[in-house]
């Protein structure tokens, strides 16, 4: 099958959304005259006059002005640049884009898409490291997609622009220059729906984004020494796909919940509790849940790596949970 | 369109009784919540909604009833939303400060001061990029929101792109508590229109002609793609900032010299001057409306609440695997 | 001993250490005319001339602004009016205050200490509802203090005060009127200290602010049933004290973790899977959390009561989990 | 102050000799993150600094190696610092986009943009209410941030309490891909300050001495308790807006146009003419900066990386109990 890269993958997944529905239109810093920061608006570079905008630096307006587009009728793919950057309109975001509907009493749509980068790149530091996906889980009012391969993004990013709420879309820098096949026709994923990436039978091991491919890394080691990693991308967070989990649970009876953003008060925590809540007799021995160290992101890379997870720390865990 | 002057007056003489009744409500424990009272700024509103037409936009603010009534809300369905039941405009779920009709182009009552601002940008983009018509919006904001991010992001934003956008800023010297050239650098607030190349107008804010003349020109313009308008309407707030307010920052005085120059008895005096309305017109009108006004407040109090499980529903359109 | 309401204890610390301390000084919206929409300023209206200050509606330098001045010696208070609109200027907090220093390795300190009302009050509706500690457990950089009696608000007001980093303090709009002992004598309660406000065998609940208050009625209708509730308030969230809850987790061997935010991904999650990591042979049955349904604050007042929890879902929960 | 027009001359060179090693440095993979070039503007941070005190403040940007420089700063804790090292001014936990040293009165290069804004305006409340100095602060930022909600926010602040706050604008006609006057409403963006009623002028940003004359000016007026001003420094970013840019948004010719104004050949020759400067101070000059710069990197590159561990300190001045 045909081979794309996460970002190639977005952007061939929003031409041909943007050539099927005239009122989609895009907008947000540095995406029309470069294609984006991380290329994932060059198939569209020069493409759909008039629909592919660059804004001021003004992410309350940026943000808060996807509300107005699609009352008034269109669908706005806003990008907030680095999730770094969503809390400068947090409050577009979480007391206006994601309270206004239910605030009416149901009355219109919201086909909003807020999509961009997140997570680490390399020494990048503290204001543009973050991955904040847990806040809009926390949050009532938006639906979270968080995916790990071409494949998932395209099929994840169609589906989010015919839906008609609105929903956030993280992509990690990470992962836009990775490759995947991403077939020539058209498929939707739905939202909910995990996917499980590889299949296993000792520990069950929970991730998303980039967490996933540490995962199948640490699948591919632990294989070796004869452990069985069964490796579930989740995603999207909101909703999530508990049955998956669970049964998966009902079988492995150990789990490994793993991702990117802090671990303390994660995403991993609600999801933990959740397991815990609906297969407590299933469990061998108590989750682990690995995320970054509860400081900001520093600068230099050996500090860096100190803080977020890599497979060694998926690894570890898998062998701790064993000797449980 | 052709200005009907007892239309005007009809309009002004809603606002105050509803807002005056309103208050009364709120006194007796019958409408729950926080009301904010536009008596006295009844001419701002109504002269600018004046030139709407149905199919023009308006965002309102915390103080919006004058702003709903004028463009043209059912007294029953706002009085049965302002008591919490679920025949009104949200079906219970927005309340005063969230009061909406999208359907009649209020994309909002707002309960963020200067929340409203981006929203109304944002559908000034789909009408002027996607819809391509000769819409309007109209952004209502008070003074203390002129000193927050989004007016000066919203503005900047609606001059780049030229959009259809009438800012209308009401003045009523405070915000809250604070006397706003306190808390204000400017003795105009239209003089900040000159920081984004637009046009700005200070009118009398009491004065329903003036505030409908300059809104006319300001709405024409932008109905032929002229771009953005920046109008203060000087005003002042007769009432507290809430009901309930004990107002301890500025005396009685200063208030009852205020009441001299509110905007309803000062039209009424100029219409009999001009024989436009006699005595016995005047009351045919205040009797429709006090009657329109007893059957609404008759329609909220028979009007049920929600059933406890409304609360789960409204804030999505999919809400398939979704966790409340 | 003398009483205090939870307000008059908030301001009686404050005015003790602004006497002690004169860098300390404190500003926000509608602050120094009216004592404070909830009166927390009332017993210093009118003192410490110039160090009391009312400000723009301008979030984003309210409490930016506050890096600047500790930075320059100063130790501000900043009051954020209502929790809400934390999002409103929630870059200065999450990428300056909560940063700042570890950018910096570690150079000077951070004295700054945003407080204001959270929660519901009554029918105030999405906008003014929302309770958020969660989000500064989770992200890191700032101490969170959530406190439900007078005693305690003042203790940890004036160890805040004291303190060299950035503090968070919420106070919840509920609790304000609340009267409780206070002792004249000075007294400090230190940050990461819960308080057992009733001690029981049975089952422990861990709770904070409104909710402890709840436990505590919840507690005392269950002992009429012979079920013995142990309700430990955390009192601060970061840090936050694991051994105590521990301890009494080893002794009841049963949970419940009741908060007001929403319960999906709320700080309940990660305090029982944390207690699930530390204590997972000592449980008998699987942790009930209590939160909020995932929805926003509807506005009627049956629709809030569905949505935010009351001590009935701790009698609930409590039963629930006896007969596991 | 006496002006040295040698010294002028001196610092732009360093700051020019920095950045053009820095980006050196950086693209031979020395250097990991982000760098952003001030080649170009060294007379804006020049020119204005030669009027602060050491006692005096700034804050930065993202582009913010010129303003540690014109403050003082060490070249080689500065250098150390980009490649991440632990004798770097922030122990390689902020990185040429969080560079900061209090000490100097520089509070904080800013991955923000806008960032800057508030923190500047807080510590001009410090000066001001608390310490009663006659200590001023400089805040740089760049016209994309001129239109961000910081900027309207801030300068409305500053002009209400008349704090000691210099705003410089460096006007560099990008704001990453995007041109100026794409994005700004206004041509020149000192006419905002009209908005604020405090004084606005447009400089030269490549002529230091029209520079120096302008803030010394604003600066002196703020010592007196004169109040902000708003100082637009015109010029133009020569490189691209970070180093790797490819710079598709802009023509090779356009750039080579503007390095005919670039500010140091331009004050050189002016130096020559006057006949302060000789060829031999130049190569005396040049050649002490360069051995300077030449003792930077081998300090940076003889200084070890920190050790793991140093992620988790410097968050808090006391961390007792926190969970890292
Ligand atoms: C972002 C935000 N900050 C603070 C508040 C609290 N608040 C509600 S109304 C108000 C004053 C608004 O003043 P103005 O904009 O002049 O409108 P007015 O009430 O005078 O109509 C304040 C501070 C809020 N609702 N939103
Ligand atoms: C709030 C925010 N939005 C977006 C960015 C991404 N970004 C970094 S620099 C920059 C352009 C800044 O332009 P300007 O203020 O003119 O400064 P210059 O780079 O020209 O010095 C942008 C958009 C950011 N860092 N912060
Ligand atoms: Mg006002
Ligand atoms: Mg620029």
């Amino acid at each position: 099958m045909r081979e794309l890269t996460f970002a190639e993958a977005i952007c061939e997944a929003i031409r041909e959304e943007m050539e099927r529905d005239p009122t989609i239109f895009t907008y947000g810093e540095d995406i029309a005259k470069q294609g984006g920061i991380f290329g994932t608006y060059k198939c569209i570079l020069g493409k759909f006059k008039g629909k592919i905008i660059d804004t001021p630096i003004s992410e309350e307006v940026i943000y808060g002005s996807a509300v107005g587009a699609a009352l008034a009728g269109a669908r706005p793919i806003v990008e907030f640049h680095f999730a770094d950057f969503l809390f400068t309109g947090m409050c577009s975001i979480i007391n206006q884009i994601m309270k206004i509907r239910y605030m009416s009493g149901g009355q219109g749509k919201l086909p909003i898409i807020l999509r961009g980068p997140d997570g680490v790149a390399r020494a990048a530091a503290a204001h543009h490291s973050q991955s904040i996906e847990t806040i809009f889980m926390h949050v009532p009012g938006i639906k979270v997609v968080i995916p790990s391969t071409p494949y998932d993004a395209k099929g994840l990013m169609k589906t989010a622009l015919r839906s008609d709420d609105p929903v956030i879309f993280f992509e990690h820098k990470r992962l836009y220059k990775t490759k995947g096949p991403v077939p020539e026709e058209e498929y939707l994923i739905p939202f909910g729906k995990a996917d499980i990436k590889r299949e296993g039978k000792d520990i069950t091991v929970i991730a998303t984004s980039r967490m996933v491919l540490e995962a199948l890394d640490a699948a591919a080691e632990l294989e070796k020494e004869g452990i069985s990693l069964e490796v579930i991308d989740l995603r999207t967070l909101v909703p999530w796909d508990k049955e998956t989990v669970i049964e998966s649970v009902k079988k492995t009876h150990k789990v490994i919940i793993a991702h990117e953003t802090w671990r303390r008060a994660g995403w991993g925590a609600e999801v933990a509790a959740t397991i815990y809540e609906e297969a407590f007799e299933y469990l061998d021995a108590p989750i682990k849940r690995i995320g970054a160290k509860n400081v900001p992101h520093p600068f230099s890379p050996p500090l860096e790596d100190a803080v977020i997870p890599h497979k060694e720390d998926i690894i570890e865990a898998a062998k701790e949970i064993l000797s449980f | 369109m052709d200005l009907d002057l007892l239309n005007l007056y009809e309009t002004m003489v809603k606002i105050r009784l509803f807002d005056t009744k309103a208050e009364e409500l709120f006194l007796q424990s019958k409408i729950p919540g926080f009301i904010h009272s536009y008596v006295g700024e009844e001419a701002i509103a109504t002269g600018v909604s004046a030139n709407l037409r149905p199919d023009d936009y308006i965002t309102s603010t915390h103080r919006g009833h004058g702003h709903m009534i004028a463009k043209g809300a059912d007294l029953k369905l706002m009085m049965a939303e302002l008591y919490g039941k679920r025949t009104g405009y949200c079906k219970g779920k927005g309340g005063s400060m969230h009061i909406m009709d999208f359907s009649l182009g209020v994309l909002g009552a707002n309960g963020v001061v200067g929340g409203g601002i981006p929203i109304a940008v944002g559908a000034g983009m789909a009408i002027k990029l996607i819809k391509k018509t000769d819409q309007v919006v109209v952004c209502y904001f008070g003074d203390g929101a002129s000193n927050r991010g989004t007016f000066h992001e919203g503005l900047n934003w609606a001059s780049i792109y030229k959009l259809p956008v009438i800012f209308v800023c009401e003045n009523n010297m405070y915000a809250s508590t604070a006397y706003m050239p306190e808390t204000t650098s400017v003795l105009d607030i239209s003089a900040r229109a000159s920081g984004y190349s637009i046009p700005g107008i200070t009118v009398d804010g009491n004065d329903v002609l003036a505030v409908y003349e300059a809104a006319k020109e300001a709405i024409e313009r932008a109905r032929k793609g002229g771009g953005p308008t920046l109008i203060e309407a000087k005003t002042y707030r007769l009432k507290g900032h809430f009901v309930g307010d004990p107002e301890l920052y500025r005396s009685k005085e200063e208030v009852q010299k205020f009441w001299e120059k509110e905007p309803i008895g000062r039209f009424e005096r100029k219409l009999f001057e001009e024989g436009i309305l006699s005595e016995e017109k005047k009351r045919e009108i205040w009797t429709k409306i006090e009657k329109e006004l007893e059957e609404a407040i008759r329609f909220a109090e028979e009007s049920d609440f929600p059933p406890p499980e409304d609360a789960l529903t409204d804030l999505f359109v999919d809400d398939r695997g979704y966790d409340y």
